[in-house]
């Protein structure tokens, strides 16, 4: 497989420049009963080759995050109403849909939590792989399956050459994500994003799949968002992570900073909870309370009526991300009291 | 696959065989003798006596169930009480007229009602999804027979463009179709809504979406041929709903057909015809149904191949 | 609540013994049997009283059918299961029901599991409803509520519908609902899967608070096993219905002797592998 | 787009989400307004209404719509063929059809209920019985069925409601079924199972109430159907016997003056239709408030 194909934007773009940014991204669904602010000036880049995680629990906006990349959030229900997201020259927020449409697939591709519903059951894996070739590329129809033959076996389904007539129920699981993967790597696209690709996995697959993509990235160079909710799996991976809580990000860095030294009492609470972190035996630390009610947010940080170490500053000011001096440079967490978080070690 | 068309025929076979005991047992019911119906009111005892002898109604009712079966399997249903010719030939004579109706008005509903749901689905909640839904809603429930007897005085009586009874043209078959696939199009473009709006939530539809496909090609062949699989079993229930409303339309506008013989055929307790009837119409909707089932595993591998 | 008397500590809660579950396969056409399907063979284990047993295998590994083998919800094909000494495999459904008062079951989906047309207090006291005598109605809001407050629920919520419940607060309900007949044994299946991690961790505080309260076995299932880890003192590992592998759960993390439990072992992710040694 | 430009178009889907939910009410109180008053037209109308309904007077026969007639009355909807009041005529009839409606839907219902519930809940053998029973009764067109039978049992109230309730049990019991069956997977009946719950407590208390829901969807569409077909038996003749004024019989007789008193089929049609359509609003109503995957925004 060729590493680069020819693409008229990549000749704008220099050679450091993010791949994507996300700048003060803002989403609001209207439900029956009410307008929920599903995600707060959330801000992120991702460049060429690089992988980051997104993580948060369920309801933190990671998903829609994704969604609102893809110009897949679910119509009329949510809107972006307000940053931008730029990829390449173009801020895909003020493009419309269909534009962007046009950019998935080929710059963009997106995999999905749940590769059986996401794969379309009527048609064989084979033509869906295919499709793609077929309808954007104007590739022949058998041209078009020998190609989607060759990513079968590349995402490693054996027995490829037979079973490229199957429907999608005849796979399991982990080869069902396969598919998708194969379908989503099919225009070498420069970015792709990963909405939870393993949680609906066994774990000796979901390590298998994760492999694969990783794989696939060294290979292809491309950029890769990684959406999940379980910060082990990601470790291996992604070399930089943001935790969204309550539709913000409110702490990004080095993985392995932000795991080693987290600087947000939230991320500090979520790898307490975590009972691999635990010496056998021993209570968790759980964080108490329970996830934010996005229609009835607290004032101030979303986070401190859970928060040990939360101060009247707290429930009157929403914390921004900031850099305190002696951290890494990348390193920046949304929260007033940082440094006795970290002084807690 | 095989199992699964055996699955089915199998399923026909015994629907058919139940419907049949269900018309002998039925009009085993009728108060009346078939024989005194059919000797007439001035016949004697005797003559009576030897009528049942003949049609079989003195044997054991097990017997009779037997040889009705056996008959019924050949397709023979006796002579009609009242014209004294055989059933088979006076239904020979009308059947024709009712598939062709019964399949004009099919085709024609599947061709209004399809571009109408699609249009609905796909601006649903906007004017001409309400404008859409609404109208179906009033055309579903308008009474079919009233229906035919409004179009009858507007464009026959009124304005004369239109024969209003029998079939002597292609002429006369337009008011009968248009009433007969009127609630038939309401049905329809109702579950073509529905089924493409459900459809359209899907994650595939999601996943076609984000490989950059237009959103045309999403809807063709993404969604309709997911969404096809309900509408099909829907229009198989329905067909049993526009048989018996073919016999209120031919009844209408006087059209010889099926329908109109049953309807006679009991206002002149002809039993014999009337079984017969319904026995056609049943068996017409199991067939339509088993083929219907059949199509059902060919457009979704999953009945397909479990 | 009905005082019992304590069994006879050494002998074990629960022993299932050769337990060996088969689904049959029958004809599509005329629903002959044609075949089986094994979801679990030869399965042998102990519950000893105030013991957590961890099963742990992936999908398709037999571990749910053990626990609704156990709870009466599918039929043994072979083997025996004995509960505090009795053999319940042949139970008929008079028997069973009493059996039910001291063996529970909390379910992996808190949205699946709580009857939506039914207050908190009405699905805690579904339990003394259908074991009449149990409870005097009048004692029936009461005892709810203590339930409710035991297991972390603000008893002012009772007339509540579980709709207006976060996951982790359902799993709550499903506890207390559990608890509400003071059960010897609760068979949690996937209990805390389905919940985020930070509400994860305060269920498996309560479950671990509980156990030591009321001296509760657990029979725990998992698909976890950092969660198993965590919680079990004995660990099966199960893999495609059968036990490949049995002991303490220190022993079993450590020190897997088995090929399977140690692939198992190998996919867990780390969270900070840059931590572990490498090998 | 400018950020104010989004804001208005966030703006636009909130009124349109909240334009849809108050459509939905409206769309639940306007059709049982109108039931309603079609239920008090139908018993007070024929007690207190200025025309005998069954008084025939054949000096004023085929008068059309706001006649005066003897005694200075208004026949505000004309007079029939033998000279009764159309207005008097159609809420009789519309007593009938709502006795009918009503009486159908209660048995077929019950009936119908039961058997989804056996049906589901047991499953197996029973199951297959039952529904291989439902086949052999979808086989018949419901209308065709309900002739057949007519015709064998006779004319009469009692027999109408006989043969409808048994031509519409089916769609309850598939209903039910296809209901209990998609609640077996949840995992609330097999806690009530594991609490040693019996089988009434599981078929009465854990699953009826979860099919309520759309079992009363159905029961307010079929409400409608049920009316159609009583008036489709009627027309055919049939259904009520001579002389009992319907909905059905009204258009049947009115067919032979079509050109000449248009009024006699025509507004006990319309009659008809717009008791049907609020109930069938109704039905739509009570998908979308019941059904979530159906509802929009």
């Amino acid at each position: 497989m060729s590493q680069s194909t020819p693409v008229a934007l990549e000749k704008s773009v220099p050679p450091d420049a993010p791949l994507l940014s996300v700048q003060n991204l803002q989403v609001e669904f209207s439900t029956s009963a009410g307008v929920v602010r599903a995600l707060d000036g959330v801000s992120f880049d991702v460049r060429r080759g690089e992988t980051i995680a997104i993580l948060g629990e369920s309801g933190s906006g990671k998903s829609v995050t994704a969604q609102a990349i893809m110009a897949l959030l679910p119509r009329p229900a949510g809107s972006i109403v307000g940053g931008s997201i730029r990829y390449a020259d173009r801020d895909l927020v003020t493009l419309p849909a269909k534009d962007v449409r046009r950019l998935c697939g080929t710059e963009i591709a997106m995999i999905f939590q749940d590769p059986l519903s996401s794969l379309n059951p009527v048609f064989r894996v084979g033509w869906q792989i295919a499709e793609p070739f077929r309808r954007r590329l104007g590739i022949d129809k058998r041209q078009a399956l020998a190609k989607a033959l060759e990513l079968l076996d590349r995402v490693g389904i054996p027995d490829a050459e037979r079973r490229i007539r199957d429907y999608p129920h005849q796979f399991s699981g982990g080869q069902r994500q396969r598919i998708m993967i194969a379908m989503a790597i099919a225009l070498e696209p420069k970015l792709l994003i990963a909405d939870e690709p393993t949680t609906a996995l066994d774990v000796t697959v979901q390590s298998q799949v994760m492999k694969l993509l990783a794989n696939l990235q060294a290979e292809t160079g491309m950029g890769m968002i990684l959406i999940s909710h379980d910060l082990g799996v990601v470790a291996d991976v992604a070399k930089r992570a943001a935790i969204m809580y309550a539709g913000r990000i409110v702490e990004a860095g080095t993985i392995r900073e932000v795991y080693d030294h987290p600087a947000h009492p939230y991320t500090r609470g979520l790898l307490e909870s975590i009972p691999s972190t635990t010496v056998i035996g021993e209570r968790l630390t759980p964080i108490p309370g329970g996830p934010p009610n996005l229609l009835a947010l607290p004032t101030g940080c979303a986070f401190h009526p859970r928060c040990p170490h939360a101060i009247d500053r707290c429930r009157d000011e929403i914390p921004q991300l900031r850099r305190p001096d002696g951290w890494e440079p990348t390193h920046v967490a949304a929260c007033f009291r940082s440094e006795e978080v970290l002084a807690h070690d | 696959m095989l199992g699964y068309v055996a699955r089915r025929l199998l399923l026909a076979v015994f629907v058919l065989w139940g419907a049949v005991t269900v018309v002998f047992i039925v009009v085993r019911l009728v108060p009346a003798d078939p024989a005194v119906l059919i000797a007439g009111e001035t016949a004697t005892p005797e003559q009576i006596a030897a009528l049942r002898a003949e049609m079989g109604l003195d044997r054991p009712l097990l017997l009779q169930y037997l040889g009705y079966l056996g008959k019924a399997v050949t397709g023979n249903f006796g002579n009609s009480y009242t014209q004294n010719v055989p059933v088979t030939q006076l239904i020979g004579q009308v059947l024709p007229n009712t598939v062709l109706l019964a399949v004009l008005a099919c085709v024609f509903a599947v061709i209004v009602s399809f571009p109408l749901g699609l249009l609905a689905a796909l601006r649903v909640n906007r004017f001409s999804d309400r404008a859409v839904t609404t109208l179906s809603l009033l055309t579903q429930s308008l009474p079919g027979f009233w229906v035919g007897i409004v179009l009858m005085l507007v464009f026959s009586r009124k304005l004369n463009w239109l024969p209003s009874a029998g079939l002597d043209s292609p002429a006369s078959l337009v008011l009968p179709t248009i009433t007969l696939a009127l609630p038939f199009i309401a049905i329809l473009v109702r579950m073509t809504r529905s089924g493409l709006l459900e459809v359209m939530g899907e994650g595939y539809i999601v996943t076609a979406r984000s490989k950059g496909l237009p959103e045309r090609t999403v809807i063709f062949p993404h969604a309709i041929r997911n969404a096809t699989i309900p509408i099909i079993t829907i229009v198989g229930l329905e067909f049993g709903t526009l048989l018996g409303g073919a016999v209120i339309t031919e009844t209408v506008f006087s059209f010889p057909g099926i329908g109109r013989l049953l309807v006679t055929s009991i206002q002149v307790r002809d039993y014999a015809v009337v079984q017969a009837c319904v026995l056609v119409i049943a068996v017409a909707f199991v067939l339509v149904n088993l083929i219907i089932d059949l199509l059902y595993g060919y457009l979704d591998p999953r009945v397909r191949l479990s | 609540m009905t005082d019992r008397p304590a069994g006879p500590a050494p002998s074990p809660v629960l022993r299932v013994q050769h337990l060996r579950v088969a689904y049959p396969i029958r004809s599509s056409v005329m629903l002959r049997r044609v075949g089986e399907i094994v979801a679990v063979s030869d399965v042998t284990f102990d519950v000893g009283p105030g013991e957590t047993v961890g099963l742990v295998g992936e999908s398709g590994s037999g571990k749910s059918t053990i626990a609704r083998a156990v709870i009466g919800l599918v039929a043994a094909t072979a083997g025996s299961i004995e509960f505090e000494g009795r053999d319940i495999t042949r139970y008929g459904p008079q028997q069973l029901k009493a059996v039910r008062r001291d063996m529970q079951m909390v379910f992996q989906d808190p949205y699946a599991s709580l009857n939506p047309r039914l207050t908190v207090r009405d699905q805690i006291a579904e339990c003394w409803r259908v074991h009449r005598g149990q409870l005097p109605r009048a004692h029936w809001t009461d005892e709810a509520k203590q339930l409710m407050e035991r297991v972390g629920l603000n008893p002012d919520y009772s007339d509540r519908y579980p709709h207006q419940f976060s996951g982790g607060q359902r799993q709550r309900i499903c506890i207390a609902r559990a608890l509400a007949l003071r059960p010897k044994l609760i068979i949690c299946d996937e209990a805390v899967s389905a919940l985020d991690v930070s509400v994860q961790a305060q269920v498996l505080n309560l479950l671990a608070d509980l156990q030591d309260e009321f001296g509760l076995s657990y029979l725990f299932i998992s698909h976890d096993l950092s969660v198993i880890e965590h919680l079990s003192d004995r660990v099966l590992v199960l893999n495609k219905g059968e036990v490949v592998e049995e002991g303490a759960v220190r022993q079993i993390f450590a020190d897997p002797r088995d090929a399977y439990t140690r692939a198992l072992l190998a996919a867990v992710p780390v969270v900070r592998p840059w931590l572990e040694s490498p090998t | 787009m400018t950020t104010a430009a989004r804001a208005g178009a966030a703006a636009r889907t909130m009124r349109r989400a909240r334009r849809a939910r108050r459509g939905v009410r409206l769309r639940i109180v306007i059709p049982l307004i109108i039931v309603a008053l079609y239920v008090v037209g139908a018993i007070l109308v024929p007690i207190l209404y200025h025309f005998d309904p069954l008084h025939t007077e054949l000096l004023y026969r085929l008068k059309p719509p706001g006649t005066t007639v003897a005694d200075g009355k208004t026949a505000i909807f004309g007079t029939d063929q033998v000279g009764q009041d159309m207005f008097a005529q159609m809420m009789m009839g519309a007593r009938v059809s709502l006795t009918v409606g009503a009486l159908t839907l209660l048995f077929a219902g019950v009936f119908g209920v039961l058997v989804g519930l056996l049906s589901g809940h047991f499953g197996g053998w029973i199951d297959m019985a039952l529904m291989r029973i439902a086949d052999i009764q979808l086989a018949f067109p419901s209308i065709l069925l309900a002739i057949l039978l007519a015709s064998v049992l006779g004319q009469g109230l009692t027999n109408i409601i006989i043969v409808l309730s048994i031509a519409s049990w089916v769609v309850f019991a598939r209903v039910t079924r296809s209901q209990v069956l998609a609640l077996k997977n949840r995992e609330y009946v097999d806690a009530a199972r594991t609490l040693g719950a019996g089988h009434l407590h599981l078929m009465f208390r854990t699953q009826l109430p979860g099919c309520l829901a759309p079992i009363l969807v159905v029961a307010t569409v079929e409400f409608g159907h049920v009316i159609l077909a009583e008036a489709a038996l009627s027309f055919l003749g049939v259904g009520v016997p001579l002389g009992v004024p319907s909905l059905g019989s009204s258009i049947q007789a009115g067919t032979a003056y079509l050109t000449t008193a248009w009024w006699i089929s025509t507004l006990p049609g319309i009659a008809l239709a717009i008791l049907v359509l609020a109930t069938g609003i109704l039905g739509d109503a009570l998908r979308d408030r019941f059904d979530p995957r159906l509802r929009s925004a």
